[in-house]
């Protein structure tokens, strides 16, 4: 019976989709990854899940300081969704390269750092330290946070902000170059268009929305800076809308986030044109998520008959 | 200590009074390891308005039956769907999470647990552990009224308890700060309450030069230590209350007092 | 015994707040309105609430000829919200002058026209026909439609294009000009601003957000249109974020919306700066919505000791 | 016809195989006038994913008893949470929605009502009141297998039933419209059902040039006519499902027949 059961499930191995992406030079063993802010440096979720099973991490946002964040409150609760303002909190560049690189350079999957900051200079600084790490094969640029006064989504709100704060990076950084695309702006398309002139490899979307959240019963903001980024399902719609107008926009393969709870959601967005997905507050509400939606990802494949997650990347049948 | 996620089955939901409930959940297998000061962090399916898991202290465990009991007040449309829940449902926990309370030194014998409104749920857990191991928890629970104290019974049987009620409705009229069993010698102080009254329990133990531990409740999104949405300043800068806490010595914090 | 009864609701009403406000030059018997699109011309309500109760409706986007409005699907559910494609489906202008006014004309409550079009002069023109209606005391100019192509969001998307329109009906239409703005901007402020200095005498934010949805299983958009316009309870934090810059920004008064669902969510809007609010998604929920919401606002200003809906005004506590 | 916002209380809820049930409500006033074919927008509370009301057909409604009936296939989360309801909750909906199927004409004597799957819901209700009008209205119901015809019994207290499933199973072998009743003389046809089970009857009636009346699904969001969502497409331009139908003459409907 056990030799029996063995069998089935090699035979379903053998049947699965292909599941890997490659997105710049990075080959993903499938397109599952972790948003940068959700996921710490992966060490948090390893008593629940197996981090070889997924595709990647984007870790917690790195500037080229040690940044103390913003005040509590940093976090509210909205309607199928949450606004934070965690404004970077972090131990900077190199504390990572000393403590955390070494703890985290074994694991079984790609590690990407997300790069924050307030000025050129730090960026590049900041992407310079981090290019000389053998094990992580790509940056994740974050010219989107909303929750610092300098926190680059003064850069990523403009084309041509976007374009000079990647041209600088991608001098100074040789490996894949993602660049993280903030959806507060009028036509993401075209900042999308104008990063990948300058040499991005890849673009992710969306980092969240810029919201506000009040307490009516005491008057008061509930966060301490009056305003922050929203995440979580609520903002799905709009950032499927997004991945699609920039997958049709630009060449480069886009990784698509914002909102994915579980592997059909996920799947819209492969449908809307994204190479890869990434998965951020569904993590705080079941930490085991990431690798749920891998196993969905290959049960809708196996149930449509799809041999490859290509075949329905940008599939949407209009 | 690892965490896990566990589907636990409810088997009791016992109302004390109004706005507080006693949850019980009972498995076959031994419980995961626990510690007093811990937390959970139970998800919510279906309630209206209720996107994240809800983090409740571990009010006590029982290891002969494996039960796990939280103790919750309902404020708003999650602990109002947890005091909906039946005998039989099934509900999804991360456990255990954050800190403990640290155990005292040999040397300190006068333990007082100062516990105000549902802040009294991680006490009885840190009282029957402190009495399991040899000492001899005093208790002094404060409340509005006669009405706002609960497991009264449960405490009284781990040690002596003392009283205060806003309205004087039982034991000594007042807050909890201003009972006079503070002004016998006290070894060391663990307080879980509003965070007024946490407070003004630190600054008396400040002022009387007594370790304090007190236990944090900021709101939190993950309650793992992933999203930095739940820190506390401290005397080295910002911490997570749900990795680094709940339980803080109360001179770590950077507290006004 | 009922004359105790009514003694004391007399008693209540006589302590009640004053909800009055004005826009422009239009008062209102409080401040709670129904959003364009959502609310018919009212006559579908009347048999759930007393219109006279709320402070006023938004009439469905009119344009100056008939439109028949996107093909079926229209509309999907999200998240907390949903995503709606109608396109301006309306009889256009001259059927409104002909056959709607005459009906809805002896409401006890203002009536305002969303004014939609494509052209600067389509607006103008239709302008001009309202202008000439005694019961119509304010058009709301609507330069941000997202549901079709001349849906005036090109207007709405940049501080030139706003100006331009608005320059020209400003000329056109002598009464109280409300100008409801997009979402899909990088700066609501300097649009607003913009809208402002060209005479506008109130702005009203926000129109819907621009989304997507997809059915995973058929791999087809369940919008005939792809994207459509997002509203409900998922944008509730960036509408009010939205109407707190906007309203720190300019000096004429802001009308807020987005999933507003009682009258919590509608002090939240006060409070971040909002004189008047409409109710839009939350009607389909509850036809009596907005009544109960006058009724919510009432109690809140009551308990609180506030004697005017002016005092939570901008009252936001930083 | 006033429309009202009402909240209705659960008197059965009757499993009908894995996927439908038949809820009823009952409540001591009169209920409002309602009309076959008309319809009902219930309010569902704390379901995930649920944000707008629900259209449903008016099943059945017993005068004497104060009842109303609703007939509900469970496809997701929203009819999911209907099949949980249990007798004494309470439900909140607008009714009553939309037209009506039209009575015949004296000269129309022989009625077919063509119902596929849940399809048949509006029809018991047509069907008992044109019985009442002294008609004798005759049934096709076409399932895919014999467990997916529902309420067999009530349809045959009110007129000849004819059946069809697609895998013979029970009645003739096949669709709807391959069932030999339809080679004998109708005079009008009302239907409802699944979109290209409707398409076929309406094509059937317009080649033998029979009346037709079909009852559409569209989705909706308001259903009172406010929103402009649930439009179909027809002669003389887009019409709301919810106020102008959801019962259309066949050949109104810009079907592709
Ligand atoms: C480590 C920890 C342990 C806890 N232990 C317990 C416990 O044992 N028993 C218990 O009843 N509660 C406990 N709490 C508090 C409990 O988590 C909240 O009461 C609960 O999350 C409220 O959820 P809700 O959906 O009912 O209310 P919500 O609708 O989320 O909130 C209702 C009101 O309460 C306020 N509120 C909610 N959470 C907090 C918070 N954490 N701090 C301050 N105000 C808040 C909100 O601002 C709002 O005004 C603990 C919290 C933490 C962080
Ligand atoms: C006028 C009218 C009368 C109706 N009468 C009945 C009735 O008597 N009994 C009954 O069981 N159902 C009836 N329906 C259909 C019913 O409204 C839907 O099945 C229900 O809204 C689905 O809700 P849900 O949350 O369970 O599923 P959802 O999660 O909303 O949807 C589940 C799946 O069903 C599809 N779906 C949902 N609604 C529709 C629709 N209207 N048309 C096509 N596909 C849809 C969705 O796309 C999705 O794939 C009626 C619909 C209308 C418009
Ligand atoms: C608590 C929190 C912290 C975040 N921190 C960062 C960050 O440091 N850098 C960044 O690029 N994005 C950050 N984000 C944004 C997420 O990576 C992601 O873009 C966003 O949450 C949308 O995805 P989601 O809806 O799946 O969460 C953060 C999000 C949350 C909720
Ligand atoms: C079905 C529907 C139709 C709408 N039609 C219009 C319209 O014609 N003109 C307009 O300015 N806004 C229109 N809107 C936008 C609303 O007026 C409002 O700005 C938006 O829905 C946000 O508010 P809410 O979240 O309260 O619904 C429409 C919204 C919906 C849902
Ligand atoms: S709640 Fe996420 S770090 Fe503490
Ligand atoms: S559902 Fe709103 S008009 Fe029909």
């Amino acid at each position: 019976m056990r030799v029996h059961r063995w069998t089935s499930i090699q035979f379903k191995r053998t049947i699965m989709a292909d599941l890997r992406v490659k997105i710049g030079a990075v080959e993903f063993k499938n397109p599952v990854t972790t948003a940068s802010g959700t996921f710490g440096f992966g060490e948090e979720y390893v008593d629940f899940m197996d981090l070889g099973r997924i595709g990647g991490i984007f870790t917690k946002g790195t500037t080229i300081l040690h940044r103390e964040g913003n005040a509590y409150p940093r976090m509210a609760e909205t309607p199928s969704g949450m606004l934070n303002a965690v404004g970077l909190q972090n131990k900077g560049i190199d504390y990572f390269v000393s403590s955390i690189y070494p703890q985290i350079k074994e694991y079984d999957t790609n590690i990407m750092v997300n790069v924050s900051g307030s000025t050129i200079e730090d960026y590049v600084a900041t992407a310079e330290k981090i290019n000389a790490l053998d094990k992580i094969p790509a940056i994740e640029l974050n010219i989107s946070c909303p929750n610092v006064k300098q926190g680059g989504m003064t850069f990523g709100v403009s084309c041509a902000g976007a374009a000079e704060v990647v041209k600088a990076v991608r001098k100074a950084y040789s490996k894949t170059l993602i660049v993280k695309l903030s959806p507060n702006v009028t036509d993401i398309a075209s900042i999308a268009k104008a990063v990948e002139d300058e040499g991005a490899d890849s673009v992710s979307l969306i980092n969240t929305l810029l919201g506000m959240a009040i307490d009516a019963e005491t008057r008061k903001p509930l966060l301490s800076t009056v305003t922050g980024g929203l995440s979580g399902p609520c903002v799905k719609p709009v950032a499927l809308r997004m991945v699609w107008q920039v997958a049709k926009a630009v060449k480069i393969p886009v990784i698509g986030l914002g909102g994915i709870m579980n592997a059909t959601d996920a799947i819209e967005f492969f449908l809307a044109g994204a190479t890869a997905i990434q998965i951020g507050t569904a993590n705080f509400i079941d930490p085991a998520v990431s690798v749920k939606v891998v196993d969905g990802i290959n049960e809708y494949l196996d149930r449509h008959g799809y041999s490859s997650i290509y075949d329905i990347i940008g599939a949407l049948d209009m | 200590m690892k965490k896990c996620s566990l589907d636990m089955v409810v088997s009791a939901n016992i109302s004390l009074g109004d706005s507080h409930f006693l949850l019980k959940f009972t498995q076959e297998e031994p419980l995961p390891e626990m510690l007093p000061g811990q937390f959970v962090q139970v998800r919510i399916d279906n309630a209206p308005s209720v996107f994240l898991r809800r983090p409740i202290s571990v009010n006590y465990v029982d290891r002969v039956n494996n039960e796990l009991w939280l103790l919750v007040q309902k404020v708003g449309d999650g602990t109002r769907k947890m005091s909906e829940y039946k005998i039989g449902d099934t509900v999804n926990m991360l456990l255990p999470l954050g800190n403990s309370f640290t155990m005292p030194k040999e040397s300190q014998s006068r333990l007082l647990l100062v516990g105000g409104g549902v802040g009294i749920a991680p006490l009885l857990f840190m009282g029957s552990t402190l009495k399991q191991e040899g000492f001899e928890p005093m208790f002094l629970l404060g409340a509005r009224s006669e009405g706002g104290l609960m497991q009264l019974d449960e405490f009284k049987k781990l040690g002596k308890v003392y009283i205060t009620t806003e309205d004087g409705s039982a034991g000594e009229k007042g807050f909890v700060t201003q009972h006079s069993i503070l002004q016998e010698p006290i070894d060391m102080i663990y307080t879980c309450g509003p965070t007024p009254m946490m407070q003004a329990v630190a600054r008396f133990a400040q002022y009387k030069s007594i370790d304090c531990e007190v236990s944090l409740e900021n709101k939190m999104a993950c309650g793992i230590g992933a999203c930095l949405c739940c820190v506390t300043q401290t005397q080295t800068g910002h911490k997570c209350v749900c990795t680094d806490g709940p339980v803080f010595n109360s001179k770590e914090l950077s507290w006004q007092i």
